[in-house]
């Protein structure tokens, strides 16, 4: 048999496979150079970019669930200037499309963002992060309102020439209203899940164990909740997604996939093993390859068949 | 490459009440690990306890390819680590971070270390060996059970001072009021400290006063250990003046200039 | 020391000591009578009841996650009649309060259920399960809304004169809001959280895992939601608040005190560890001893401080 | 009570390729258990996996007071269970559920096992031993060395007859076709099944073709193990004749009337 194709279209991007890193789990890549090579990935999405540099939350950003972690980083990056100068030249050198995941205060801040990277040569596309649960304003505010979200959707891709992906938040009462509302606001892909909103409490020192008190959930404790909500997205509109939530492992991804996204995104995994993306692309070749299907696409979804 | 998915435990000796040190078979990171670097350990295949675990290079042996940490058992992670044996095998990537700038020709240093704040130090004192600078080691510990690898510091011959909080061994009271006498006395131009995050808060308002160098080795939560998440920030003085920034432990650290931290 | 004092008063209910067992996990209490002495346990929640049986959801109904399981049961139960007639009187041996956790397909049938256990003796309160992801009907539709949550808790409050207990659940983008709607509604005590919605999909047969396709996740995993909800809550509104999501230990239950809850209450944990409640109530009490505190309503939102 | 934190293991030994016979030392448990209950058994006291796993009491020794069970390793669970070692101890839960009703003095019994079916069945065989009905054992497997505890089974004399997918040792094809011809030549007058469903299935659809009585056990997953959760059902015809019932492999189970099941 000859190898499976891998390659998968979203929003108008061609993947060479549905393997990406998740936004703020890669830095801008280079962090991770030395342990992963860049030009396999299926694509690279940066830490949440802003209009101005931002401090991000104060420490500990970081605490251990049961089989997940909590993290309140808040949005710390040098904002999007310094990324374009210092840290986009890097990430040219690689045949790996870049995608910059951008945040704001206001909707004129996305659209401040977001004109600044439709200028740059080495970016393939924007996702638009209205998901965050760690910073007061710029996150969650526009991603829990069906119409908010979709505003900002529209003001996006006014403001740029390139594909735009929505990543969508599961703290809401029904993720696929939120879906159909930035679907029908032009937005090209969907990306799923952001993080659960939660917190632990230190019970030594009777406070919150995060200095922002509460912080976002990822890894595998979230990973049912995270099919979940692509399944009912892909059931509620027709875009690509792309799925994410506690991803560890091929088999891990191969769920998502048969829920119904196009691709997916590897987070808290390559903290536990930085050659987590490269496992988890071998691993779907392989599945592929034992269960003689030649296209990746056509799992895409199948478990709704 | 700093990734070795199987590194091979050689062997693990428990050093003092619920402190171990591991010996690991890794050339690479025992050819290129710099005192100050750390190593991000994941103690066990699943998801129990989920993140790696960092800890400083304690010593190596480039002959024997050898690396070691030393640890103490504080939690989940560190006791599973104490089980291992001989011939098991752990993930490790490392060397990762900045390490210690050793002094320059003719600088006198002190190595302060609070309790397993050693761990790094000795690493260093090893290296000072080779070089021709006089070296003072501060030494404290809570009782004198839990002084640790006096003897092995001895063999480096070093000027070694002693403080125990009980008096039960050296000086009682805190191991910075051994610093602050070291200072007083004009014997340190260039200090390296390691501890509980009081101890290094005074080492640094001590060399403040006195106006002398040193680097403190930081220690934050970690989540990737290579700079990508952002998560085991401390706050230091930023460059352009203003405000602060929230530097890295695991990539612009664990070693930072004293003068860089905001407490 | 004395003993520290360990009861605590939820909605007019006066409880020994704040440990209940979660509805669901614990049936019609009997089945765990040879593993804990039910003498001991603070309260004890049943199954949810309906007016007529129901046969529940096909199997397979459970699924173990990371840290965490699926179930869809679906609500199977014998009715609220044979409940009265067949279970309750084993339950009024004991001298611990019986509340009984109900649900239905229309307010009607709240109203009905309620109206049946008012009656009974051996009652101690109502628990009303507006929340349930396993049902098409009788469950989350009530709770997903705060204006139909609220609606529920007015009809279920009129019904009886026993304390109601409202259930929420965290499958909503601000438990916060349908709490203020419900305690307006005027219930006396809130209940949080039920189980996160969530499923998995079996990547050899490419079909979702559970009978039902979906289910609603519990345990470990979920903690750290839970926890978020029971914060978030306290601060919305000054009603009791039972704690549950993942408790497995005194730390754990020391975490929902701390948040804000008065009572918890242990679900998955009992099928781990049928002795989960019995050494739960010892550690709190050992925890109190130790830090000399003498009544553990001091360390009810002691976090918030 | 019947839950035991602490239950040694005596020994585990490896009685086929993947399958294991681990015995406990659990004196009461050993002294009520009977034929067709199971026992629910924490693996682990941490949280991967998070569940008991269920596995049927496969021999009871009473005056030693111990406990066997019998078990493929087929995932998380039984892999770790294979790596308890003697001395080490586990959370055990049981007996629970109910288990097989004896046959009537004179009655012929059939056990039918389907691989490791034969771990409750081998119990059943030990108890028959004490009473005087004729026994056959039919015992199926894929491939002959996958035929379990042949030798330890001839010990109870019953008639023996084997039958592998692939004729490797005795008739070729499944186990059922066994049962087809000792029902066809009345040779049992109560049958006693335990194996993979469709097997369980066929040896239901054998049973009410000829009109005998027989008695399966189930698997499903569970959760609490003492009729709690509702996880664990099964499909059974209902009391009132209406439309059907789900019953509890746990509490009402795992031995269920074949003519009960509705597959
Ligand atoms: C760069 C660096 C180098 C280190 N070098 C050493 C060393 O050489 N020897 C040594 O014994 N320890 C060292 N540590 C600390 C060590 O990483 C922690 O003790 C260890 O991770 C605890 O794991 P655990 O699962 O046993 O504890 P947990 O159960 O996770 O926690 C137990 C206690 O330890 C604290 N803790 C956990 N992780 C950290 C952390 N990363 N930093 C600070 N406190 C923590 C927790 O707050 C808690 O109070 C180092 C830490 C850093 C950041
Ligand atoms: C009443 C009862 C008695 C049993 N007795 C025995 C016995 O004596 N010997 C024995 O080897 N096995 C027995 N089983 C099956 C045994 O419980 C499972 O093989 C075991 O739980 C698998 O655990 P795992 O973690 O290794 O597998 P997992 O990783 O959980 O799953 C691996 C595979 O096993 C299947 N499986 C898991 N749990 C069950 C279950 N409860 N029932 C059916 N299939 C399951 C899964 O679908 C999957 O395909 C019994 C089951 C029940 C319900
Ligand atoms: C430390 C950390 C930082 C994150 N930062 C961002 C971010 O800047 N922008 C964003 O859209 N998502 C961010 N996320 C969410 C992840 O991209 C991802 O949606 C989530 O972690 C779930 O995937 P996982 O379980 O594989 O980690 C962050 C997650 C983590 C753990
Ligand atoms: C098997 C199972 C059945 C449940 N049935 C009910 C129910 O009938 N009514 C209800 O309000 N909650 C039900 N729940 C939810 C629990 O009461 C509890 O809210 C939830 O499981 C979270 O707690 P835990 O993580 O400690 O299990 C059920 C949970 C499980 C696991
Ligand atoms: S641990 Fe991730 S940036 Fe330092
Ligand atoms: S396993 Fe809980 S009812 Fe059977």
């Amino acid at each position: 048999m000859n190898k499976p194709n891998l390659t998968v279209d979203i929003a108008g991007l061609r993947l060479k496979n549905p393997v990406l890193t998740a936004s703020g789990t890669f830095g801008f890549g280079s962090e991770y150079a030395p342990f992963v090579d860049l030009n396999r990935l299926g694509g690279i999405v940066v830490k949440g970019l802003t209009l101005e540099p931002r401090l991000g939350n104060p420490p500990p950003r970081m605490v251990e669930t049961p089989a997940g972690i909590l993290n309140s980083i808040g949005l710390q990056n040098p904002g999007v200037d310094c990324f374009l100068a210092e840290h986009l030249p890097f990430l040219r050198q690689f045949a790996t499309p870049v995608i910059a995941n951008i945040a704001g205060n206001s909707l004129q801040e996305y659209v401040a963002v977001a004109e600044k990277l439709t200028g740059a040569s080495g970016i393939a596309a924007l996702e638009v992060n209205i998901s965050c649960p760690n910073v007061k304003r710029g996150g969650l505010q526009f991603g829990a309102d069906p119409s908010a979200a979709a505003q900002v959707t529209r003001a996006v891709k006014k403001a740029t020439t390139l594909p735009v992906i929505v990543k969508l938040s599961p703290n809401v009462t029904s993720i696929g209203e939120v879906a159909r509302a930035v679907a029908e606001a032009g937005a090209d892909a969907l990306s799923l899940i952001n993080t659960l909103a939660g917190m632990t409490i230190d019970i030594r020192r009777r406070r919150p164990a995060l200095g922002n008190i509460t912080g976002g959930l990822s890894g595998p404790a979230i990973r049912p909740v995270a099919v979940r909500a692509v399944w009912e997205v892909y059931q509620a509109v027709k875009l690509p997604i792309i799925g994410m939530g506690g991803i560890v492992c091929a088999a891990d991804a191969l769920e998502f996939i048969m829920a119904g996204a196009r691709a997916v995104a590897v987070g808290t995994a390559n903290f536990l093993n930085p050659g987590a993306t490269m496992e988890i692309l071998s691993g779907i070749e392989r599945f592929l390859e034992e269960n003689e299907i030649g296209d990746i696409n056509e799992l895409v979804g199948i478990a709704h068949e | 490459m700093k990734h070795f998915p199987a590194v091979e435990v050689i062997r693990q000796e428990m050093v003092a009440p619920d402190c171990y040190r591991l010996h690991l078979f890794a050339p690479e990171i025992s050819a290129s690990a710099k005192p100050g670097q750390f190593l991000h350990i994941r103690i066990t295949p699943g998801l129990e306890p989920l993140l790696r675990r960092p800890f400083s290079v304690h010593a190596a042996d480039r002959q024997k390819g050898e690396v070691a940490v030393l640890y103490r058992v504080v939690g989940r992670g560190t006791r599973l680590l104490a089980e291992k044996k001989k011939g098991e095998t752990l993930d490790v990537m490392g060397p990762l971070g900045r390490g210690f700038t050793l002094p320059a020709p003719g600088q006198k240093a002190a190595l302060v270390a609070g309790g397993i704040g050693i761990a790094p130090l000795f690493f260093l004192l090893q290296t000072l060996a080779g070089l021709k600078n006089s070296v003072h080691v501060l030494l404290g510990a809570r009782v004198a059970k839990e002084l640790l690898l006096i003897r092995e510091i001895g063999a480096y011959k070093p000027s070694l001072m002693v403080a125990t909080d009980d008096g039960s061994r050296g000086r009682r009271g805190p191991v910075t009021e051994l610093l602050r006498e070291l200072l007083a006395e004009r014997k340190a131009d260039r200090v390296y400290a390691c501890g509980p995050t009081a101890m290094l808060k005074t080492v640094a308002a001590l060399l403040q006063k006195h106006g002398v160098d040193g680097e403190l080795s930081l220690e934050e939560r970690m989540g990737c250990g290579v700079g990508a998440c952002l998560s085991c920030v401390c706050k230091t003085s930023s460059k352009d003046g203003t405000s602060f920034a929230y530097r890295r432990v695991c990539l612009e650290g664990p070693v930072f200039p004293a003068r860089d931290v905001i407490w």
